[in-house]
């Protein structure tokens, strides 16, 4: 067996502000071909760090020692060819935070395709590479686009020129320009039709589309075995029009595209339901089966290290605690991190709610259609039903799990209720109607009803510090005027598991699982009434996990808090949740007791979900 | 410091931690703080004269000749030789006859007879103002001596001192004028990104029409009716000069009001005004704090070419903008060019490095590679360190 | 979307009635008119680039022999009459509004007071000058500022930086006329060299040149002119790019990018640029109209070209109004149109941006 | 040479005597064996883009457009108000002037062939008549009552009777020829702007035309004229080049470059510092200063005297007395100038000493109007002042003017009046170039504690306000004539008292007076006293403050023109009686001047 990543007393700080964290520190442990190595440790522990600086990826503000060698060649200090040509093709990334990690401006098939094109030059020389890149290009023409070229390409000089004078002798040059003008976005709308419709031919028939483009045909596959329903029509999204497990999908769709030696997952599966989760842990057996695929694997998740990792590394502080194959751990774990974190399970169950509690939040058949926008125009030719009928509420101290597989509408369904995008159907807060009031009015609401998004990172201003954001809300609220701001900073922090001495610090000087406890932070410190938690634990570790629940418990039992609590995890949801929706595909296809769906689920999709959840059953 | 938030305090650390940008600050801080004193620097009255005993500050107060003992009720014209030798002696009558020698007598110390008493005069460095005629004989422009350093212009008043004077006055304007059409232009850009709908549409209608208004007729009425003046210059110039950052801000928060902590901010309940102003601004704020340097510059070279236009300033006042035609018209004294150039390169150098500065200040990733300069030994250490917990 | 870009399409209209109206109401109180102008003329006071040309100097050649003769000379009432009549200043304002707003409409811009041909024609004459000068100025500027702020942005902080900072603030920092002065002295005066020639866009003979002796005379003509306007166009743009770039280069899908192994080039142009330079993209099609009717009055006069930006400035200060207001409402027109084409390629550029108000 | 009070002559002057007899073999300022041939090139300034000199409504029209054209008459360089025959053999007029006959030369031809009529003449005044600028038209029309053609080469104009009797032959010599036949054919107008120009009768017609750049006349080679006396040694070029600079640094640069040769400066400036480039140091260029004795305009600073401030004459001389000639011509000027003492500076019109003879019997049948002053001072000299900005002594007596005007000097160091107002001027100019020269003077009023502003405006609003007299000072200035007539009442004359020609709008009984007799005048000598009356009361009135004039003509050139020796007091003649050497013209060529 070779080794493909040997990692050798790795150490890396980071510089801020005139000092140094000391991120990782001194790391050793090896990738064998066709092996996995599973990652874990405690948030915040360098295992993130660790993967990005083995192909050189975190900014300048990292200062790294050690080595590290891909097969048998130094890393550290490589030149940007070397590194390039490893890049993607060798060793490919899954990146934690796949909301942040496209590209916003590229739809999605543009960035899938240039992953593929770069590295598989073979699929293109197939049908000769001019050709089916232009026919790729072309895929985003619609009519209105190429309109709208093509009328600001009416003002282009030389056309300008000779149209203009051509046609001085019949009026003026204005004239002449709009004739111009018209003419060209007439062209071009015409134009765009036809290579629309060609494309769309294209895409119909898949077998040309083999011959033709395939490199298109490869995303097409490659998009349907991470599961996105219907891929053709999803090519041209962009990111933000997708649901989060759709990006991750996307991600790892990105990743696995060029068949790499070595696959560094960090957390990929973090947003996706369970069904899903285990048809990518499939995927990735296969490849690691055919492919003699190596993999370095960082998850929380200890179902799944158990289920797909060769060995284990526990990380703690910076610095391996323990290693050794997966059973032996499992079996017997050394050290008592290791042992903690195998111990802890968020279990329990909530505290039941008192029956004359008032109803906190009502919706009734809420409605949230996305318009898809077509034509020159852009007309609204169709919709995306992100969520149909939606009924629900939750009261005072009270929580309402939603599960239900990724893209099913969760989040979609959270924001309207949080007034933070238009829905059609009542929504009632405390028996006040609330989808009528303007944002202004909904403004005193906000220290009330709070929301932990599901992309922590994005939802925090890149350019404030960690107090100023969490404390924001304070000075908005006035929530206990009289106290020192900072001082209850550090206090929340403390609660959620941060180190409060870093809350100078910006946003992206955090790990993944630190940003999530900070949107939660940031809601919790305002004590609201009613909080949205958007899969909130789903970067953290079991142990912070824990602590986590286990403050939402507290708290909803201290203040009676409501909550909406969606998450992929159902161990979680059963642990916090009095009541459980399940959604699919936009509709709410079963709610109820808690305890009614766990034991006893009504529909088939439910009943597979708990099945994969708690069996770790792939159905 | 402590007034600043932790926030602000770490920005302000980075933006002394760009050498270059600190430096550009206290150059140009001195350099204008020594402009706003200009009256004493570079001026035709004395700072200080010392007649009879009585000591007196010309650059606060009106003398006139009589009361120095001389014959005209004007304002004394202290460059003149026969107010220097009144002053000197006294206010010997003999001064008219042969002020030169009266001076020189007094210098070399000697005691004259009649009425005499011993005074003196502290002068500016310079002893110009921006508008002295320099009273040398020769012609204009002259070139660079030791009495004018930078020469003459080609109306005989020294270039030195005329500069020091119009930077000030182009400090100060460019600086009013940017301040406070920035101000305008990020609002009104801001406003019209975030709030989007009609408020934008109908904005930005008023925007055309008033960027169409032709501010050079503007200009010309409100100055055939008011006069020239400075703070006219200044509201005018502000009044059509506002929508320059309009558009770009408008782009970058319509952008912006899309992302993601926008949407918490919203989720917060912060007021809009909060969100558009300390979390969009700074985020949107690339091209404000890229053009600021060039709107200063820009606003001098809009005053510059009023004056060249010969719509702007009252032509004796010390404008750059009228040395650099001079400039052009007199190419045989290069030295007006070079002035005129080297004041220029210098203010704009200093106002692109500062805000250079502030661009990294408010970067969060931005990192000085040599500040920090931590090397792998050091990491080790921390090592060693962090082994001992 | 649709809708929204009919009601920018209709709005039009009112700004532009804007525009003119405030126009038409501002010059009623300019001091001084074109009729003022014309006797300034006929007394041999009219010349409006006095100041910028250099020209008049102390010992003028004012002198006459006979000073009986009639001609030319004396200013009967009846002249200036006629000269309103023929303006149409006899008319009440409003009347004149209408009309001319009637006209416009037909795009029928009228004739300039000045010379005997129409405004259309007059701005027809001086494009080939004006599209030179912003045509190449402006590439030239693009094509250097925009790699070059990437490059810088790149390299942040190195001595590379350092320099093509200073040398863009030098550039900046140099008056364009007296730079211009520079390179006509040094380069095509009786003095040091003479490379380039002193004026023009083409040569006398040019109708006889070859077809490449033709474009080299053309470039051998816009050389300087083109350098003089160009050289304080960098730093602007320049410094946006990398500022720009700057701000985005750290972002996380940048690294996503690098991830895929693509060389750097493709990430800084094929993934930031996009993402970057919203602002400068947007401003293209903007900039297709500066090229075409940008005029810069200074470098135009030094290099004796004849471009909108001298008609421009003789228009505004004779008081030529047909030509102000002509091309005003023309090139309105137009800026109006750009403005809306410049609002989509936000959409363009960036699909999250939407115009619709926010909640 | 007259019968029944018909006189009939070669030529014509006012008063009295030709000094060409009519059979004259050359004029005495040209060098008859003058070589022909050769290129002379000037440039100019701004652009052109008419060559109709006519439209001067509608175009710029290029430089000496009408220079193909030539007139009933001609005038000489060396003589004033001698006007003779050139398109005529003679001409005829009764003596009270109520008509004159000009005899038409029978071998006129236009360029393009076809010979010259009378009905050439009389179409073309037609068309001045209907088509000519309005100021003219007018006149004309108030002048001529009837024209008409006698026969094919005989033209008759009768003039109305309450038209002026001065002048009358002289304009109508004066008059152009234009070719009916091309009008006609063309349909072509005299107010529109046009490029191609109808045929004109002269030595030169247009060669070469590129809009906004170059124009080029060229000799014409069958013109009828090249043998005719007053013809001989002029003319002497091929051809004429006009090149266009809208720069004049561009255009300095052209000539260092040899692009065009010939050069007239008109900066002191520039004469005295930009004179030092390759050219002038191999000895291609040559300066030279040649004398000019025309009359420089009365260019000086103008009081408003509509303004009540200016009434007071003391207040006038005090303000004149801050202007300090010397110092300006010493440290702006470069020394070159000469202080203007008179209205008809340079010449016999002069008024100089005490009044005496003719001049003092028309200034004592005015005395009513007059200070005594002006019979028993000399008349008045511009003021002296010393070296430096300020003169002290001036100072003193400009206080005391202002004290006698009633004004003192308050606590502010400000002039204050009776009323305690201080005394506000405002300086209206539009150049930018005199910018230089008024500052100085303008510190200087500042010092003697006049609230002066500076304000420049643009040309329409400075015209806009002279022309409704709203301005207190300006730098203006008067145009006389060395043989003065009915004009002198247009600029002096209260009737025309805000005529633009009199900017100070200065009006005076006696001046009004003594203009009656500068018209009435049958001979020079009378006409010279009264305008030396005139002159003498006006600088009295001191309304303007006089400033430089050059009396000189700077010119730098290529060192292949040459000069006649004797060259003519009122003209300089490079265009004209120069010629090139073309040896020379080699040489420079050979040496690579021209490049
Ligand atoms: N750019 C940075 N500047 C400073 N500190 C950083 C930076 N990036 C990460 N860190 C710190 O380094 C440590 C390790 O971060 P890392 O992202 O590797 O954690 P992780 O193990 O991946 O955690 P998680 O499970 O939460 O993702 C954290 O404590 C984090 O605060
Ligand atoms: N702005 C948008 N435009 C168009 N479609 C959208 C938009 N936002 C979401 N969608 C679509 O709506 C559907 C529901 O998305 P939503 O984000 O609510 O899913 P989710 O249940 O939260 O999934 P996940 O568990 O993966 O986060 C998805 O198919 C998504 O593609
Ligand atoms: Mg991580
Ligand atoms: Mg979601």
């Amino acid at each position: 067996m070779t080794t493909v990543l040997d990692v050798r007393d790795l150490r890396v700080g980071f510089r801020q502000d005139g000092s140094v964290t000391h991120a990782v520190r001194g790391v050793s442990f090896q990738v064998q071909k066709g092996e996995t190595v599973a990652l874990v440790g405690e948030s915040g522990s360098g295992k993130s760090v660790t993967a990005l600086s083995s192909v050189q990826l975190l900014d300048d503000s990292a200062v790294m020692a050690g080595s590290i060698k891909y097969n048998g060649e130094e890393m550290v200090g490589a030149d940007e060819r070397t590194l390039r040509r490893v890049r993607g093709n060798d060793i490919s990334f899954i990146f934690q935070e796949p909301m942040t990690s496209l590209n916003p401006l590229h739809t999605i098939e543009k960035q899938l395709r240039e992953s593929i094109e770069l590295h598989q030059g073979h699929l293109l020389r197939r049908v000769g590479q001019k050709r089916s890149t232009a026919i790729a290009r072309r895929h985003n023409w619609t009519p209105a686009k190429m309109a709208f070229v093509a009328g600001s390409m009416s003002i282009f000089p030389p056309t300008i020129l000779l149209v203009l004078k051509a046609m001085s002798v019949l009026g003026s040059f204005l004239f002449a320009w709009l004739c111009c003008f018209v003419l060209f976005t007439a062209f071009g709308y015409w134009w765009g039709g036809k290579l629309k419709q060609r494309n769309e031919e294209t895409i119909v028939d898949h077998d040309a589309i083999k011959l033709t483009d395939p490199v298109g045909a490869h995303v097409i596959d490659l998009l349907r075995r991470v599961g996105i329903h219907e891929p053709e029509k999803r090519l041209g999204s962009y990111p933000h029009q997708l649901s989060g497990g759709q990006r991750q999908r996307v991600m790892i769709a990105m990743a696995l595209a060029n068949r790499p030696e070595l696959l560094i997952a960090d957390e990929p599966t973090t947003a996706l339901d369970v069904t899903i989760q285990a048809q990518i842990l499939e995927l990735l057996a296969e490849l690691k089966r055919d492919e003699g695929m190596s993999m370095l694997f960082i998850t929380h998740d200890l179902t799944i290290v158990r289920k797909i990792a060769d060995r284990v590394c526990v990380m703690k502080n910076g610095e391996i605690v323990e290693t050794g194959l997966t059973n032996e751990i499992f079996a017997n774990p050394q050290h008592p991190y290791t042992q903690m974190l195998l111990a802890a399970e968020s279990t329990g169950l909530p505290v039941p709610v008192a029956p004359d509690a008032p109803v906190v939040l009502r919706t009734d058949k809420s409605r949230i259609w996305f318009p898809i926008h077509a034509g020159l125009l852009k007309r609204t030719v169709g919709h995306v039903k992100a969520v149909n009928e939606a009924s629900l509420e939750i009261r005072a101290g009270e929580t309402l799990g939603v599960v239900g597989e990724s893209g099913s509408g969760k989040t979609t369904l959270a924001l309207a209720v949080m007034r933070l995008i238009s829905s059609e159907g009542k929504i009632a807060y405390l028996g006040q109607q609330i989808e009528t009031l303007s944002a202004k009015q909904m403004r005193p609401l906000r220290s009330e009803m709070q929301i932990v998004f599901q992309d922590p990172y994005g939802s925090l201003s890149p350019r404030m510090t960690v107090a100023e954001i969490i404390a924001e809300g304070l000075g908005v609220h006035g929530v206990e005027p009289g106290r020192n701001r900072r001082e209850m900073v550090r206090e929340i922090m403390q609660e959620v598991g941060l180190d409060p001495d870093t809350m100078d610090r910006y946003p992206h000087e955090f790990s993944g699982g630190q940003r999530q406890r900070i949107a939660i932070a940031r809601a919790m410190i305002l004590r609201p009434k009613f909080v949205v938690l958007d899969e909130p634990t789903s970067a953290l570790d079991m142990t912070v996990q824990v602590q986590i629940v286990q403050l939402l418990r507290d708290l909803q039992q201290k203040y009676g808090l409501a909550y909406l609590f969606i998450s992929h995890d159902l161990k979680v949801v059963r642990a916090l949740s009095h009541k459980v929706m399940v959604m699919k595909q936009g509709d709410v296809v079963e709610a109820g007791d808690a305890d009614a769906i766990f034991d006893a689920p009504q529909t088939d999709y439910t009943r597979a979900l708990m099945a994969a959840a708690f069996e770790g059953k792939v159905v | 410091m402590k007034l600043l938030s932790p926030l602000n305090q770490r920005r302000w650390r980075n933006f002394k931690r760009n050498r270059r940008a600190v430096w550009s600050l206290i150059i140009f801080g001195v350099l204008f703080g020594l402009s706003l004193m200009a009256e004493f620097i570079a001026n035709d009255k004395p700072i200080a004269v010392n007649y009879r005993g009585d000591i007196r500050m010309p650059i606060f107060h009106f003398y006139s000749e009589r009361d120095f003992g001389g014959d005209f009720p004007t304002e004394a014209v202290y460059k003149d030789a026969e107010v220097e030798c009144l002053i000197v002696t006294g206010g010997l009558e003999d001064c008219f006859d042969d002020p030169d020698g009266l001076i020189a007598a007094v210098d070399a110390g000697e005691t004259l007879d009649g009425d005499f008493s011993k005074g003196w005069v502290i002068w500016p460095l310079i002893p110009y103002s921006y508008n002295t005629i320099v009273d040398v004989k020769g012609v204009a422009p002259a070139k660079p001596s030791a009495d004018n350093w930078l020469g003459t212009d080609d109306t005989k008043r020294d270039v030195v001192a005329r500069v020091i004077y119009g930077f000030r006055l182009s400090i100060a304007f460019a600086l009013i004028v940017t301040i406070a059409s920035s101000l305008i232009g990020i609002v009104a850009g801001a406003v019209q990104g975030y709030f989007g709908g009609w408020t934008d549409l109908i904005f930005q209608r008023f925007i055309e029409i008033w960027t169409g208004t032709p501010s050079l007729y503007v200009i010309i009425i409100v100055f055939a009716i008011l006069g020239r003046s400075f703070w006219l210059l200044v509201f005018l110039t502000v009044l059509f000069g506002w929508p320059a950052l309009v558009g770009v801000v408008r782009a970058e928060f319509l952008r912006a009001r899309n992302l993601e902590y926008v949407r918490a901010a919203k989720a917060l309940g912060v007021k809009d005004r909060t969100i558009m102003f300390r979390h969009m601004l700074p985020n949107a704020m690339v091209a404000t704090v890229t053009m600021l340097p060039f709107l200063v510059t820009g606003a001098i070279a809009t005053l510059a070419s009023l004056d060249f236009l010969g719509f702007g300033l009252p032509s004796s006042a010390p404008s750059l903008g009228e040395l650099t035609l001079q400039a052009k018209q007199n190419l045989q004294a290069p030295w007006l060019g070079f002035t005129a150039f080297f004041t220029f390169a210098i203010m704009l150098s200093l106002l692109v490095f500062i805000f250079e500065g502030v661009r990294d200040a408010f970067d969060p990733r931005k990192t000085f590679v040599a500040d920090g300069l931590v090397d792998t030994a050091e990491l080790s250490f921390g090592n060693v360190d962090g082994a001992g917990e | 979307m649709g809708a929204y870009i009919l009601r920018r399409l209709l709005l039009v209209i009112p700004t532009l009635l804007g525009i003119m109206i405030i126009n038409f109401a501002l010059i009623q109180f300019v001091p001084g008119g074109p009729i003022e102008q014309i006797l300034a003329n006929l007394e041999g006071n009219g010349d409006v680039f006095e100041g910028i040309s250099g020209g008049g100097g102390d010992a003028s050649f004012g002198s006459e022999t006979e000073s009986d003769y009639i001609g030319g000379r004396g200013l009967p009432p009846e002249f200036i009459a006629e000269l309103e009549r023929e303006f149409g200043f006899d008319k009440p304002p409003l009347e004149r509004f209408l009309n001319m707003m009637w006209n416009y409409m037909r795009f029928d811009f009228g004739e300039s007071y000045f010379r005997s041909i129409s405004v259309f024609d007059l701005v027809m004459e001086k494009m080939p000058v004006s599209i030179t000068l912003g045509l190449w100025s402006t590439l030239i500027a693009y094509f250097v500022s925009i790699p070059l702020g990437i490059k810088k942005a790149v390299r942040d902080g190195s001595a590379f930086d350092t320099w093509t900072s200073g040398a863009i603030i030098v550039g900046y920092a140099i008056p364009g006329f007296l730079f211009a002065i520079l390179l006509i002295v040094l380069f095509a005066g009786g003095s040091y060299w003479r490379f380039f020639p002193l004026r023009g866009l083409t040569s006398s003979d040019f109708d006889q040149l070859s077809l490449i002796g033709k474009v080299l005379d053309y470039f051998w003509h816009i050389t300087l002119p083109v350098l003089a306007s160009t050289i304080s166009a960098f730093a602007t743009l320049t410094l946006l790019t990398k500022n720009s770039f700057l701000d985005e280069i750290k972002k996380q899908y940048v690294i996503t990018a690098k991830a895929k192994g693509l060389s750097e080039g493709r990430v800084l142009y094929g993934h930031i640029f996009r993402n970057a330079m919203l602002i400068v993209i947007s401003g293209f099609p903007a900039l297709f109209v500066g090229v075409f009717f940008g005029g810069s009055l200074i470098i135009e006069t030094l290099f004796s070209l004849d471009g909108l930006g001298r008609l421009g400035f003789e228009a505004a200060v004779a008081r030529d109004y047909p030509v102000v207001f002509g091309t005003l409402f023309a090139f309105s027109l137009i800026g109006l149109v750009i403005g809306i084409i410049t609002d989509l390629t936000y959409v363009f550029i960036d699909p999250r941006i939407n115009f619709e108000a926010r909640g | 040479e007259s019968h029944e009070g018909v006189i009939q002559s070669h030529g014509y002057n006012e008063y009295g005597e030709l000094k060409y007899s009519a059979d004259f073999t050359h004029l005495d300022y040209v060098n008859p064996e003058a070589p022909i041939g050769g290129e002379v090139s000037i440039s100019t300034s701004g652009t052109f883009d008419n060559m109709n000199p006519f439209a001067t409504l509608s175009g710029t029209p290029g430089l000496m457009s009408s220079m193909m054209y030539e007139r009933l008459m001609t005038s000489t360089d060396d003589e004033v108000g001698s006007d003779y025959c050139l398109l005529c053999t003679t001409i005829e007029y009764p003596e009270d002037q109520s008509w004159v006959i000009f005899h038409l030369r029978d071998d006129v031809t236009f360029s393009d062939g076809t010979p010259m009529t009378a009905h050439d003449v009389i179409f073309t005044h037609e068309l001045l008549r209907e088509q000519a600028t309005p100021s003219y038209r007018t006149a004309i029309s108030q002048l001529v009552e009837k024209y008409e053609a006698l026969d094919d080469y005989t033209v008759k104009f009768s003039f109305s009777a309450d038209a002026p009797e001065r002048g009358r032959v002289s304009q109508m010599g004066a008059q152009i020829v234009m070719s009916k036949a091309w009008f006609e054919e063309t349909g072509a107008r005299l107010d529109e702007a046009r490029m191609e120009t109808s045929p004109g009768t002269g030595e030169y017609m247009i060669g070469s035309i590129e809009p906004g750049r170059q124009l080029i006349y060229t000799r014409n080679p069958d013109y009828w004229g090249a043998d005719m006396p007053i013809n001989v040694g002029r003319g002497n070029y091929d051809s004429i080049r006009v090149e266009y600079f809208a720069d004049t640094s561009a255009a300095f640069e052209a000539f260092k470059a040899g692009e065009f040769t010939f050069r007239r400066e008109n900066s002191s400036l520039n004469w005295a510092t930009s004179y030092d480039f390759p050219a002038i140091e191999k000895e291609w260029v040559v300066r030279d200063t040649l004398d000019d004795g025309t009359l420089p305009a009365a260019t000086g600073f103008v009081f408003n005297l509509r303004r009540e401030k200016f009434q007071d004459r003391n207040v006038r001389r005090a303000l004149g007395l801050m202007f300090n000639f010397s110092w300006t011509n010493e440290n702006l000027q470069y020394g070159l100038f000469q202080q203007r003492e008179s209205f008809w500076e340079n010449d016999r019109l002069k008024a100089a000493g005490l009044p005496e003879g003719r001049e003092l019997e028309m200034l004592e049948s005015v005395r009513e109007y007059l200070p005594t002053e002006i019979f028993t001072e000399e008349a008045l000299l511009p003021h002296e002042s010393g070296e430096r900005a300020l003169d002290r002594g001036n100072m003193r007596q400009a206080l005391v003017l202002m004290e006698a005007a009633g004004y003192t000097i308050g606590d502010d160091g400000l002039l204050h009046d009776a009323n305690g107002n201080t005394l506000d001027i405002e300086f209206l100019e539009t150049r930018q170039s005199f910018d230089r020269v008024i500052t100085p003077y303008i510190e200087n009023l500042q010092r003697l504690g006049v609230n002066i502003t500076y304000n420049r405006v643009d040309p329409s609003q400075y015209q806009a306000r002279t022309q409704e007299n709203d301005f207190d000072i300006i730098f203006g200035y008067y145009v006389n004539g060395l043989q003065e007539g009915r004009g002198i009442r247009q600029r002096y004359g209260c009737d025309n008292k805000d005529d633009v020609f009199n900017p100070a709008g200065y009006c005076s009984q006696a001046v009004d007076e003594l203009a009656k007799l500068v018209t009435a005048a049958e001979d020079y000598d009378e006409m010279a006293a009264a305008v030396r009356a005139i002159d003498r009361v006006m600088r009295y009135e001191y309304f303007i403050v006089p400033v430089w004039y050059l009396g000189k003509n700077w010119v730098a050139y290529y060192d292949m023109y040459e000069y006649p020796d004797n060259l003519p007091e009122f003209g300089l003649g490079y265009l004209d009686y120069w010629w090139i050497n073309q040896d020379k013209a080699d040489a420079l060529a050979a040496a690579g001047a021209f490049q």
